[in-house]
């Protein structure tokens, strides 16, 4: 029974891994330009596509870096032409503008890659299985655990023990306060969308071998995305990190003790986190 | 804008010059769209093979929208007059012109829906249905699982009524040759991608077997994630036969080795018909096998011809001469049953294998002419 | 532009630090500046009075540029900056303390001032900074959110000047500090003054503000009213009761 | 605030005699296509009255929407006859509509958003599933109601009857928002904090716009219901709720008139498009952009400015 309830604590983990790289760049945009990304599922499908044709060329190592690349540059693109200057205009303008470019993103999808699921395959070092405390698990999952946590901690480490990062910091407080003292928040504002298009790319490639990539991911990736973020707290990648563990845990243990209820869960906890914390569980915001 | 919907209106209102209109329902957007698009190319290679060309197919994109093929359905029937309508893969936009079809007295091929009721409690003269219910494949497999000796299954299926009908088929067919259902689940519909809690359930279940319904993306990202798991060794996995079809079978690779299932096409059937109908799917599109949902457009399309050439002609006598039609096509013998207006059908217990030219379906056995029982059905 | 207005050349052979023409500023719907305009000597402290509701603060905010461009000019140092980005003014060499500190209190002290120290001329260091407030010191790797109301306050005037300002702003720095903690900082107002800097100070505190300030400008429902040096106002009975009740 | 000028009156009767005049000459098609635009238009204008009126927007509306239809199949399943079930309907989508207000009301623009999603997606999930629903597979067999002068088994009469609801529906809302209570609702969305400064109470006021608002979209879910005799779980989804929200973009926020004006272009587009590209969600996306980078005052509101402008 030990065994039985590793696999499925490893499963949270590895569930978890995922739900942060998507909804790390999705919190921290949130909570630095109050810009809310719908599209943001979309760039996770497009990590997964873009990888998988990569790999095809060159293999899976050079599609791990090549695909978020990829998407970032796509994220960047989206926030130079577009996003940027809707940011400054709303909510109301912000969903409806990214809502367009889902449709967009997965039509476009289906005209490049079609309609058929496709998967990739990892790297054959990746394969196979160890065993841990009793339980067989997959080599690959344990992989995305770890990226995940590298990531984690990167950004942890990137955020709160550098420059740029006390300027994120103090820009996601007060915006007005960080212009004062001459922070470029525009410059700023691009970085992070930049970074988050790249880490929702990284987590697509990332799961593209776990979930076949299809056009319906943008929008079935996105809602776990978003209740990571307001669970979390937003602009904050403890939160962010933590919002996951507890979706991935709602989900996976949801799943083995009340399966019944298991589809509801999930929002269920999303409307008990807006009306008991609608900060978040972390919050970024101190002055404002 | 609206100026010229109205001449395409108009356009559409104009008289035919053919003798047959067919109204084609199918989904080209939206999750079901590669589905739709194998039936399309099935229904057109018949009419074409038949050499007719005095049939006109109208195209409406239904999706997987009730209310847009409903919509689409009542202007097929009134504007545009169709004799037939053809197609409908979703079960609930089934559902939703289910009642119009009846009412309006048109005759519709159904080339996909499996909803048992629709030719169960729900059935219809008008409707005739060439792909499968869902019974039909599944009551099947748990006969046969039984026979084999297998005395416990687990069971996996998406939690919508297409699921939660297969199951069902399946354990009571699977209870009733002796077996034990010792658990099962019902995964959350469109959101559970990762069946990796739901694995580790049915390991612990202490099953002999797993058995599973699963299509699309989640066929894929099932098989995947089973294998990654390593639990082709203590876990054999079962399925209705969708989870290892040919359009998926190319991702999912040697993970699907050993996956054993049943269906009522498959590819590599070693019969005349098939081996023909294989070649010239196969000159349309190199290197593709066709799946089954090509075949139930192709037989779609070869049923309506049928009906044609005994002289019917007009919805009413469309309606009566489709389930007489009877023939051996590519998935073997096939005729309506006039109880229910379901197709009577071989299904194929099979096991997915390595082949020379990578994946294949190996046949290990037959179900000969597979009748659901009626199920409630009365035609008036 | 740039060539025609030269502050300069206009008033006395004293340099214009600031000079600002005929500003307007709203917040949404609501109109709070209707024509604003005062001018700032470099080297002198300048107190702007007025009422609560006068508009005192959002001049400062639209100096910063954290209010949207309307109608006026803003000329600083002799470079027009009207409807430039904030940062960019920031960078041009103006420091703003702002009205209740707005310190990082996700930042410790140390972030708050070295985030600043990124632009400037770099003058002023932790170490020169330290030196004006001593007290700050020990604080320097606490989060800021955990420093008393005074604390906040001393850090947000030295996070102001780690930008290596030429002109100060600062809004009702005086707040809610201990009579010590007052002391402090009109020390440190007066010696940033005698080093050269141009200061702007907002205050509630009449008493102090006219004690320190070389120059007044007063202002009333968005708009200046009176304007002169420091001894005519301590003359200008009847303006004083007429506009600030004292 | 909301005034219902002579500009807003002639084009809302352009508006439902263009579509009348369509549903005569466009053949059974086109009375389809009438019919499924006026209940996408009452479901905008329920929605504008929550989103553009209160600054509600709800990404659940589409389950409120469903909430009408079911409890209306359910009650004509239960013996009610059709009138009395759509007063069930109403009421059951009213009070669904108000305890999704009553939990979420407190919190603005993207919290309120999200909690909305919450509570329509539990909907759906749940309905989805249930097989005493039908699942997703959905529930047949609904009657249509029975007037005693025309029978609305006949297309053309039923778009007519559809046209008449939405008119009916749209007097509702103008109404409405000239009442006391409209004027404190906009009061409380154009600023909390003053209209509660004046005595109002946020909170309640916003509540009961979003019962009202909840109750026309149980309206539009029965009229479905009616229309197509059938219903499923699909119009509960939240992508349902993000086109209407489109729909409302699209022919202007805040309008009233605009509703109907993006209900009728989506409808039209969306089968027009669909017959020669399998892609239409791809021109569907390109024109949402469009429009709010043109300043998002939709078809409508940019209609209105101009001729105001011309007139001035």
């Amino acid at each position: 029974m030990t065994a039985f309830w590793t696999l499925q604590v490893l499963n949270a983990l590895q569930h978890a891994a995922l739900l942060f790289l998507i909804a790390a760049g999705l919190s921290v945009s949130f909570g630095l330009m109050g810009f809310v990304n719908l599209a943001h599922g979309a760039l996770y499908m497009l990590g997964a596509f873009i990888g998988i044709s990569v790999a095809a060329q060159t293999g899976f190592w050079v599609a791990l870096i090549a695909a978020p690349l990829a998407v970032s540059a796509i994220g960047a693109l989206l926030y130079l032409c577009l996003l940027g200057r809707v940011a400054r205009l709303g909510p109301m303008p912000q969903v409806l503008v990214s809502f367009g470019l889902v449709f967009i993103a997965t039509e476009l999808v289906r005209i490049v890659w079609g309609d058929i699921p496709l998967v990739l395959d990892p790297s054959a070092a990746l394969a196979g299985r160890v065993d841990l405390a009793g339980a067989t698990y997959p080599v690959y999952r344990l992989f995305v655990i770890c990226i995940g946590a590298a990531m984690a901690a990167a950004l942890w480490l990137g955020v709160n023990r550098t420059n740029l990062g006390a300027a994120l910091r103090a820009s996601v407080e007060n915006p007005g306060m960080a212009r004062a003292i001459g922070i470029r928040t525009e410059r700023m504002f691009l970085l992070v969308f930049t970074l988050g298009a790249g880490l929702a790319g990284l987590g697509g490639v990332v799961a593209a071998p776990i979930t076949a990539a299809n056009p319906g991911m943008a929008v079935s990736a996105l809602i776990p995305a978003l209740i990571v973020t307001v669970i979390g707290g937003m602009g904050n990648i403890a939160g962010a990190a933590l919002g996951a563990l507890i979706v991935a845990g709602i989900e996976v243990f949801g799943a083995v003790l009340f399966p019944a209820a298991s589809a509801v869960l999930i929002y269920a906890a999303l409307a008990v986190a807006l009306i008991w914390r609608p900060e978040g569980l972390l919050v970024a915001k101190g002055a404002r | 804008m609206k100026p010229f919907v109205f001449s395409c209106l108009l356009a559409f209102a104009l008289p035919a010059h053919a003798d047959t209109t067919v109204g084609l329902m199918l989904p080209a957007s939206g999750n079901y769209a590669a589905l739709g698009q194998d039936i399309e190319d099935g229904f057109r290679m018949a009419l074409q093979e038949a050499g007719r060309s005095n049939i006109r197919v109208i195209e409406a994109d239904t999706e997987a929208d009730p209310q847009t093929g409903l919509t689409l359905a009542r202007k097929l029937i009134m504007q545009d007059r169709a004799d037939v309508l053809v197609g409908v893969v979703s079960s609930a936009v089934l559902g939703a012109v289910r009642d119009v079809v009846h009412q309006a007295e048109i005759p519709l091929i159904v080339a996909n829906a499996g909803n048992s009721d629709a030719t169960g409690k729900d059935c219809s003269a008008f409707i005739t249905r060439v792909s499968f219910s869902n019974d039909q494949l599944n009551r099947p497999m748990g006969e046969w699982m039984a026979a084999q000796g297998i005395s416990s299954v687990y069971t996996l299926a998406p939690d919508y009524a297409a699921g939660q009908q297969m199951i069902a088929a399946f354990s009571d067919a699977f209870t009733a040759g002796g077996g034990e259902i010792v658990g099962g689940e019902f995964t959350p519909f469109g959101k559970t991608e990762d069946f990796g809690p739901y694995l580790a359930k049915a390991q612990a279940s202490g099953a002999q077997a797993l058995y599973v319904f699963y299509g699309g993306a989640d066929a894929v990202s099932f098989v995947k994630q089973y294998d990654s798991f390593g639990l082709r060794d203590t876990l054999p996995l079962y399925s209705v036969g969708f989870l290892t079809a040919p359009l998926y079978l190319r991702e999912q690779g040697t993970s699907a080795a050993g996956v054993i299932g049943a269906l009522h096409y498959l590819p590599s059937l070693d019969t005349p018909e098939n081996e023909a109908f294989v070649d010239a799917y196969q000159k349309a599109h190199p290197d593709t096998l066709p799946s089954e949902y090509v075949v139930a457009g192709y037989d779609a399309g070869r049923l309506l011809v049928g009906a044609l050439d005994s002289g019917a002609e007009g919805r009413a006598a469309l309606a009566a001469a489709l389930p007489q039609v009877a023939y051996t096509g590519p998935r073997g013998p096939l005729k309506i049953d006039p109880v229910t207006n379901n197709i009577v059908q071989n299904v194929y217990v099979f096991e997915t294998v390595e082949g020379p030219d990578g994946m294949t379906h190996q046949v290990l056995d037959t179900v000969e002419a597979v009748r659901d029982p009626p199920n409630g059905c009365a035609m008036e | 532009m740039k060539a025609r207005h030269r502050p300069r050349d206009r008033c006395c052979g004293r340099s214009m630090m600031l000079d600002v023409i005929d500003l307007t500023a709203a917040y949404g719907h609501a109109q709070v500046l209707h024509g604003l305009s005062l001018r700032l000597e470099a080297g002198r402290i300048h107190s702007l009075l007025g009422r609560n509701g006068a508009g005192k603060t959002t001049t400062l905010r639209r100096i910063m540029g954290l209010l949207p461009h309307q109608q006026g000019r803003i000329l600083f140092a002799g470079d027009e900056i009207t409807g430039w980005p904030t940062p960019r003014i920031a960078r041009a060499g103006i420091g703003y303390v702002p009205e209740g500190r707005e310190v990082f209190t996700a930042l410790t002290v140390r972030e708050n001032l070295t985030l600043a120290g990124r632009i400037g001329s770099g003058d002023w260091t932790i170490d020169r900074v330290m030196q004006q407030f001593p007290g700050l010191h020990p604080r320097l790797d606490a989060p800021a959110a955990v420093l008393s109301g005074g604390e906040q306050q001393m850090l947000s005037v030295a996070r102001a000047l780690m930008t290596s300002p030429r002109l100060l702003l600062l809004d009702e720095p005086s707040e809610g500090l201990s009579v010590q903690m007052t002391a402090v900082l009109r020390d440190v107002l007066v010696a940033l003054r005698d080093q050269g800097m141009t200061i702007l100070l907002v205050e509630q505190d009449v008493g102090l503000a006219t004690k320190l300030a070389d120059d007044v400008t007063l202002m009333s429902r968005g708009r200046h009213c009176w304007a002169g040096t420091a001894a005519e106002f301590a003359q200008a009975a009847g303006v004083r009761r007429r506009y600030l009740g004292a | 605030m909301f005034r219902l000028d002579a500009m807003r009156i002639v084009l809302l009767v352009l508006l439902l005699a263009g579509m009348q005049v369509f549903a005569m000459l466009g053949g059974f098609f086109g009375q389809e296509i009438v019919a499924e635009i006026a209940i996408l238009a009452i479901l905008a204008i329920s929605l504008d009255l929550a989103a553009g009126f209160g600054g509600m927007v709800s990404l659940g509306h589409g389950a409120i929407m469903g909430v009408g239809a079911y409890a209306y199949a359910l009650a004509g399943q239960h013996g009610l006859t059709p009138w009395p079930a759509a007063l069930t309907a109403i009421a059951a989508s009213g009070v669904t509509g108000g305890l999704i207000g009553a939990v979420s009301a407190r919190m603005q623009g993207i919290f309120f958003i999200m909690a909305t999603l919450a509570f329509g997606q539990m909907i759906w999930a749940f309905t989805f599933s249930a097989r005493w629903l039908g699942g997703d597979n959905g529930m047949g067999g609904i009657a249509r109601a029975s007037l005693p002068f025309s029978d609305l088994s006949q297309p053309m009469a039923f778009a007519n009857y559809a046209l008449c609801l939405l008119l009916a529906v749209f007097l509702l809302a103008a109404a409405t928002l000239s009442t006391p209570f409209g004027r404190s609702y906009q009061a409380v969305h154009d600023n909390a904090a003053r209209a509660a400064a004046i005595g109002l109470a946020p909170r309640r006021i916003r509540i009961t716009g979003f019962a009202i608002s909840s109750a026309i979209a149980g309206v539009a879910g029965i009229l479905a219901a009616q229309h197509m005799q059938f219903i499923s779980p699909a119009m509960m989804f939240w992508t349902t709720s993000g086109e209407v929200l489109v729909v409302l973009i699209l022919g202007g926020i805040g309008t009233l008139t605009g509703p109907i004006v993006g209900a009728a272009i989506f409808v039209t587009l969306k089968y027009w498009a669909a017959g020669w590209t399998d892609h239409w969600h791809l021109v569907i996306g390109a024109l949402l952009i469009a429009v709010i980078l043109a300043g998002g005052r939709g078809i409508t509101g940019e209609a209105e400015r101009r001729l105001r402008h011309a007139f001035r």
